[in-house]
């Protein structure tokens, strides 16, 4: 789940991570009225859940109140990247001397988290990255033991920064390293961490992406979803526990397994069909939660035809087929359907279906190549 | 032989009276299997199946029945304690079927069993299956024969395709190992590929991919320059779209890397014979 | 430093550990207004840093508010082995099914924190430890890792705790777990936790103590040390960081090392004399530190001689002659000093020494015969 | 020959710029201890007594001096960082000076240690002393001469005191070791009584003890099962009172024993002579 970056900065202040001065606006006149509070230049910030809002004007420097107000109704008429804006943060604006890129994240590789900083922070991070990793300082945690003081300083030492800075520094580690920790984060990150002319260090912007998996235990977190920013079918999707993401194509999937359901996707392409989704059931789905799926992949116009593919492990044929048939009396589909039951309990799932006036297909391939035919067909 | 597991394995099942611990022990022991034990805590001294007792907790398991093997199937937030319960009881081989454990946990999990010296397969994996001899996991028993073919595999249903695409054309497997294919597990491709590497009975070796992290890359390095039987594999996700993005850090920690090209080119530069779709695996095997 | 009961039980309550209702009181009056509120019958507590309370009567069942009133009135009048009692805690009663002893420590030879656990809890747990050591049941904690759920039900399954109570023996197993480390407790006890005629876990007594070389992260629980119950002597020694314990000799010891402190009283006393004090000043002590133990050594006045014995390593012994003259020109000293420095900075040591007309001595035996003879010649 | 440190020892000296750190780098310099590097962090670049470089952390004193043991001297509250970087930068001998560390804190550090195979001295400790070779602590270096006495003592300045004795009647011991006085600390009696068991300069061991735990019960064990040389020893705290008790629990963990009595009669039934006052050892040792 990624949070916005006026939550990820809350939760930073939380942690003893300095940020700047400023509220969250859901109009511009509230806008206007943080502006006058704050006194001085504000910068207003789109607050939407994709990158690259700098480049497509999400960002603005306002010189006063009234500037502000115009900028924010300018902003909150936006979408980025097809997302519309709906929100935006008003901070002070910051006197800059330089910028610092300074992360924590997971390295799956290592099975540690990593912390990642490089004096040179900033937009082009990444650009950073590609042409010169040495300037990426990579250092690892221990997760039984958690960020050491003696790191902190070590990566500060590493990226130059000069020494007056070193104890501030180690404090924001220290914050950093709790709000991953504490929050279950998969990323922590602030770019800029910004060192102003009036010599302090100020987290400008700040990113959080939480584990999903581990939201059981963060229920204040999971209030901080925004649905807003999801399509509705993403949200009805993770409400039943699906993975759900919508695509162009016009052949509906529903596949137990992430693998084989990329796997149906690759196939559908390889056959000349153009899959509408990657849907995964996930392991031993019942047919409450097939039924939802099912409902899922038929409320998108763009479906022509649908495939089950279906390989019973953990996940029994038998309520799978039970989910089809609870989903087929409710929604009455139109379109043709090609099912495929291997495995667990497959026989008695082609039982429950044989009624149903599906098209049954036995190889991966033949699934694919029917399906492709049958939207082609409709 | 085999590798892992296999008629020695004394198994022992953590949830066993959970819904899915008890269907899949009912398969496992229908497969001959060698399950010597469930756990459950509350439920000690009940029996499941009429012949597996079940105990309060590993400990007791372990010290009324020397089961060697444990294997997962309690809720995600249960289960990196049942991890920890299985090591500190000192049982040496723990596959977690679980899916959906948070990721942060798992790291704990991970650098303690190491320490430990524990191998971990999973957890949101299929588990193994030596055919003709033991089924520790979900993978379906009746759709693999017993034969000389290692199938290693980060994916659960995909991994039952391939093996049915074989059984098919009459090939069968030594062992099958599904690792998992969450961003931190225990056991990774280049462990079973050793494995398969230095085990009598596996010829051929089929590894099953997909997109995301680095470990097929790894593999085939591995490939190049340590392995001497043939390998034939298959990348799940060419055609997916590149997703939610893990900010800057996702691509930073993983240099580009990752996507299905990539590995698909990594793999053939080693020597590996990469299938167009599962089901085009055997005829890459003969 | 100990906690109070009433201080101890507060902190398990901010953890999940469920505490019988009740307050403490100053007067009793305050006792009475309490047992009020609660209603019903209540247990009147003295609350003094030292064991065996009940056994002296510090411990009483009132039946209503009068009877309340009239307890803590005599229950606030006495002495507890020498401490008066200055405080009362006002519990409800609890009907009691069976007690439970329950506690995490520190095991220094295995370097870990334990568990211990009984199902025979209660004010004999000593003895039961000693004659019936098999019903202690023991668990370690890895103290990266902290305590698993499954330790927890290991013990209650060991303790053949009836399962109705597992569940709630976890939450209370994790509370006790999460007081222990986040307070650096060196122990976190509950005995008895009691299984109440209504079927709930109750901890019905508490004590902790907390790691002194710790606070320094805790200045919420340094606010709650009870400086009524130190000899003014130990709370002056403390806030110079000296190791101090008065004792009933005559005389009085300063040294420098836990280890050779002992040694000095044991030679004194093998020399026939009685030791006043242990007094460690530490490693490194400065002169601002030495002339503060010997004021508080030369304030007892049973005191007829002093020994310094200090043999310079990380202490320097002419901070430490520095340390005596200064305390010496301020309190102005009647008894004779015998003092003995061997060790870095030893030879400036003595000279500054040299005109205080001061015992001097070369060996520890040699030392201690001569403190011996001038507290008698006193 | 010594055990721990002699010539060879490159010492690093993490706070060496404060004033204990500063005073006793003098003392081990002048004493002719090969002290390579000290660390203290921000004053990197900096040189102490115009031969000893000073660094920004551990890791770079070791990459540019191949420091193999490092000595601590920072204030109680930064001292387990301390530790932790040492062992994390690959240092196989850490001798921690430093007293009134947290017990937690050195359960932890003494955990992740043990792991990384870290041996560690202390904390709360006065060090190392090979006369002649190198002084790696506090212990004064003009109280003893070489000779053949191996010194171990959980406690600083009894140590000394017992150096003096020894040297007053012109014994000289191979290596001095203070463990420290600490609950939870690196290295026991056990540790160092096997290491002077197998050090060749070593005939004669001088063991010194105190109230509380029960680590002299379980050295007597060791003499009187794995010893062959001599061994003399002194417990302080003989008419200590019994002290602030640790509430039910220390009294159950550790069963009754630690007292004075206790561990003078362990010691004596495994052979050992037990001084009367410290003094008295040399004449014992004869």
């Amino acid at each position: 789940m990624k949070l916005h970056e006026y939550q990820s900065k809350q939760i930073f202040s939380k942690f003893g991570i300095p940020i700047p001065k400023g509220r969250v606006a859901a109009t511009a006149s509230e806008a206007r009225q943080i502006a006058e509070e704050l006194g001085g230049r504000v910068v207003i910030k789109s607050q939407v859940l994709v990158g690259g809002r700098g480049k497509a004007g999400g960002v603005k420097l306002a010189k006063d109140p009234q500037e502000a107000e115009q900028l924010a109704t300018q902003i909150l008429g936006m979408e980025i990247k097809g997302l519309p804006v709906r929100k935006v943060l008003v901070d002070e604006a910051a006197a800059i001397d330089q910028e610092i890129y300074f992360a924590i994240t997971n390295d799956r590789a290592a099975k540690k988290p990593v912390i990642m900083a490089s004096a040179a922070g900033g937009v082009d991070i990444e650009e950073v990255a590609a042409t010169h990793p040495e300037k990426i300082i990579k250092v690892h945690i221990d997760p039984l033991l958690g960020l050491r003081d003696y790191q902190a300083r070590d990566i500060a030492a590493s990226m130059d920064l000069p020494r007056e800075y070193w104890k501030d520094f180690g404090t924001i580690a220290n914050g950093l390293w709790k709000a991953y920790s504490s929050t279950d984060a998969t990323l922590a990150e602030i770019n800029p961490l910004v060192i102003t002319k009036d010599k302090r260090l100020v987290a400008l912007d700040g990113k959080m992406m939480i584990d999903d998996n581990a939201l059981f235990r963060h229920s204040d977190l999971s209030e901080m979803r925004d649905i807003d920013e999801e399509a509705p079918a993403e949200t009805e999707a993770r409400k039943y526990g699906l993975s759900f993401i919508k695509l162009d194509g016009n052949i509906g999937c529903m596949v137990n397994g992430a693998g084989l359901a990329m796997t149906s996707m690759d196939i559908v392409k390889l056959f000349g069909g153009e899959p509408a989704n990657f849907l995964d059931i996930g392991g031993g789905a019942g047919s409450e939660k097939v039924a939802a799926a099912m409902r899922i992949i038929l409320s998108d116009p763009n479906v022509k035809a649908v495939l089950f593919n279906i390989f019973g492990g953990i996940t029994r044929c038998d309520e799978v087929a039970k989910g089809i048939l609870a989903a087929m009396a409710e929604v009455k589909p139109k379109v043709p359907m090609v099912v495929r039951l291997v495995g667990t309990n497959a026989e008695e799932g082609r039982q429950l279906l044989a009624d149903a006036k599906m098209i049954t297909a036995e190889t991966l391939a033949d699934a694919a190549k029917k399906a492709v035919a049958a939207a082609k067909g409709a | 032989m085999s590798i892992l597991v296999d008629k020695n394995t004394r198994l022992l099942v953590q949830g066993i009276t959970g819904s899915e611990g008890l269907f899949h022990t009912t398969q496992m022991v229908n497969y001959g299997t060698n399950v010597v034990a469930g756990v459950t805590p509350g439920k000690g001294g009940e029996w499941v199946l009429d012949k597996v007792p079940v105990f309060d907790s590993v400990k007791l398991a372990v010290e009324a029945t020397g089961a060697n093997a444990s294997i997962i199937f309690v809720p995600a937030r249960f289960a990196p304690d049942a991890m920890f319960e299985a090591a500190d009881a000192g049982i040496p081989l723990v596959i977690c079927i679980t899916e959906g454990v948070a990721v942060q946990d798992m790291m704990r999990v991970r650098n303690y069993l190491d320490q430990k010296n524990v191998r971990l397969i999973g957890p949101n994996c299929p588990g193994l299956l030596t055919p003709g001899e033991a089924k520790v996991g979900i993978i379906p028993g009746n759709i693999a024969i017993p034969g000389n073919v290692g199938v290693v595999s980060r994916s659960g249903t995909l991994t039952y395709e391939v093996l049915y695409a074989l059984k098919q054309v009459g090939m069968g497997s030594s062992t099958c190992v599904g690792i998992g294919g969450d961003p931190v597990n225990g056991t990774n491709f280049i462990d079973v590929l050793d494995m398969f590497e230095h085990d009598p009975k596996t010829e051929k070796v089929v590894m099953i991919g997909e997109i995301g992290g680095t470990d097929e890359e790894k593999a085939a390095e591995f490939i190049s320059s340590k392995m001497t039987k043939p390998v034939v594999s298959f990348i799940a996700g060419q055609t997916a779209p590149p997703g939610k993005r893990m900010g800057h850090a996702g691509a930073i920690i993983e240099g580009g890397a990752g996507t299905a090209a990539d590995k698909v080119r990594a793999l053939e530069s080693a020597g590996v014979r990469v299938a167009k779709h599962p089901e085009e695996i055997p005829s890459l095997l003969k």
